[in-house]
């Protein structure tokens, strides 16, 4: 058993690849510490639209997009992740010989967040002031829980919502939970991040597979040589998050391989790496 | 229609459909202000944001 | 802080009740461990008809009643159950101080159950062959992990389904999830175990609020002077498994007023014993 | 409508509108019979149930 953990990221986007993911996952898992990260936004859209609530864009000022998770965005959101995504990865993991716990950050306080205050933002088109969205920022993550079931041989299966400082479910990013649980997890012992995508890795030209960057190096001024659009952007500064907390190993790859974990931890995909400091010009 | 401007009494245009929470730019003294109520029509100046929260 | 583990179980119909029942739990808690087991058959019901999912009920040549719970029902079991009814209570039991898990039976194999094979039943007004049903019987409950996270201060709130054979969710009765949980925890540390209901207790008459019983003596062939009928019969029947497997008190309680654990504890309710063997005389 | 036992070859009267995996009690040899098709109809002898799984 190798004392490492390995943190894994999976994307909604990867449903279709669940039982292979999962099969690796825990064959990983047999030979040490594996810690589950997963979003849902593809399942968030299709449950939205059975329900028949509506999904809105907030544009900030500041020039970000992010899902407008007013309450009812949020119960369908709860319902996806902890009702629909998770059970299915835990059915799944169970099935492959892992013992995975399901758990939002909400349980045992795991992940807390900052809920968004009232700030303004556009919606479909004209500006509002925004008091009932129920996302925000990561404020903490607390490793002990995730040590104690680590310990115990279990593999715990996270996704958002957080809880938010009045008690109440905040949506954060599913990449960020994965970079601050690697980097709270590093304070004690080696970590390595893994964010598995619909692609095979950081591409140079994301409209060719060919343009595959084996490493790409980030620093605090630049993510680097990638033409990071989208999802990717996100993805990326949650590597660079995780390095600078002391991550030893972040790489993107490709989810949708037979083996996409070890492949990963093998050399597959993109490997992201820190600047040297006499590196970094932009900063 | 129109409203006036809490800070500096302009008329303020309003389009056809206003939305609760709407933010409306007074041509007059660029003030921000916020649509607090439809019916009776009332605006009231816009809260500052706390800061950015885009990530 | 007591060794005493408390068992509560918090049926779906005391929803509008949560927050003082989350409230009194985290008190309880406070003192010494608590695992929390909830259901959730009003909130599915309603989810059912959101979606359009037509509810069905099985009835079995042995004359008994159970959910129907074809493949789309049980989607709509877990997102009501780990997507709405538990991130409410650990919501809420954080707001109060506790330091909530939530779980289902699924979570590092927690409830396993044997799934009901093909049987024959009435489903309409018609007898069928039933082949997709996912409910079943409860096989084992592993305690190990629910030491685990008492030992840590957590308290598990815990739910169907249970894990299958095959690696796949299945339905079991929530009642008796609480029964077998507080009867594995028995075999180590003492438990008692608390039946949340709409109504004082147990009654004589369920149409007279005055028939309370303060006590009740069930036996291997007879649940007492009550008159049981429909979800009070589980519950009896749970309670009376639960004192089989050591159990050293177990109360049928009001979920209703402002301290329901506590004040089931003082004495309130129905307190349910076992009869003696002499005393036995219907077995 | 009418199908034959697989049984003892009588007759056994369907209903208007049989259901996939409905149970017909054979009126001849009382055995059940489970309906494994209804374009065309046919039935087989339907398994004996494991046990009672109600609770
Ligand atoms: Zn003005
Ligand atoms: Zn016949």
């Amino acid at each position: 058993m190798s004392d490492e953990i390995t943190v894994v990221k999976c994307g909604g986007g990867l449903s279709a690849h669940r039982e292979t993911i999962c099969q690796d996952l825990a064959a990983v898992a047999a030979g040490g510490p594996v810690v589950l990260v997963h979003g849902g936004a593809a399942q968030l859209d299709e449950l939205a639209a059975q329900l028949g609530v509506p999904q809105r864009r907030l544009r900030t000022p500041g020039g970000s997009s992010s899902r407008y998770t007013d309450p009812a965005t949020l119960d369908v959101l709860l319902m996806t992740m902890a009702g629909r995504v998770k059970p299915a990865l835990v059915a799944s993991l169970s099935r492959h010989g892992a013992r995975p716990m399901g758990l939002t950050g909400m349980d045992a306080g795991l992940v807390t967040a900052r809920r968004a205050g009232a700030h303004k933002a556009v919606v479909d088109g004209r500006t509002r002031m925004i008091r009932d969205d129920h996302s925000g920022r990561i404020h903490a993550v607390d490793p002990a829980p995730l040590h104690l079931l680590l310990d115990a041989g279990l593999l715990p299966v996270l996704s958002p919502p957080a809880l938010g400082t009045e008690g109440e479910p905040v949506n954060v990013d599913a990449d960020r939970i994965a970079a601050a649980v690697a980097g709270v997890l590093a304070e004690r012992r080696p970590v390595r991040l893994v964010l598995l995508t619909s692609a095979p890795g950081v591409l140079r030209d994301p409209e060719d597979p060919g343009s595959l960057l084996p490493r790409l190096t980030v620093s605090a001024g630049s993510l680097g040589e990638a033409d990071a659009r989208g999802g990717m952007t996100a993805k990326l500064q949650a590597a660079r998050a995780a390095l600078d907390s002391g991550v030893s190993q972040v790489v993107v790859a490709d989810g949708r391989i037979t083996h996409p974990v070890r492949e990963a931890l093998a050399g597959a995909g993109t490997r992201i790496e820190k600047a040297a400091p006499f590196e970094s010009g932009n900063v | 229609m129109n409203v006036a401007c809490p800070e500096c009494v302009a008329d303020v245009k309003v389009a056809q459909q206003p939305e609760l929470n709407e933010i409306l730019e007074c041509g007059e003294c660029a003030g921000e202000l916020e649509v607090i109520s439809l019916d009776p029509l009332m605006v009231a100046v816009a809260p500052e944001a706390e800061e950015d929260w885009g990530e």
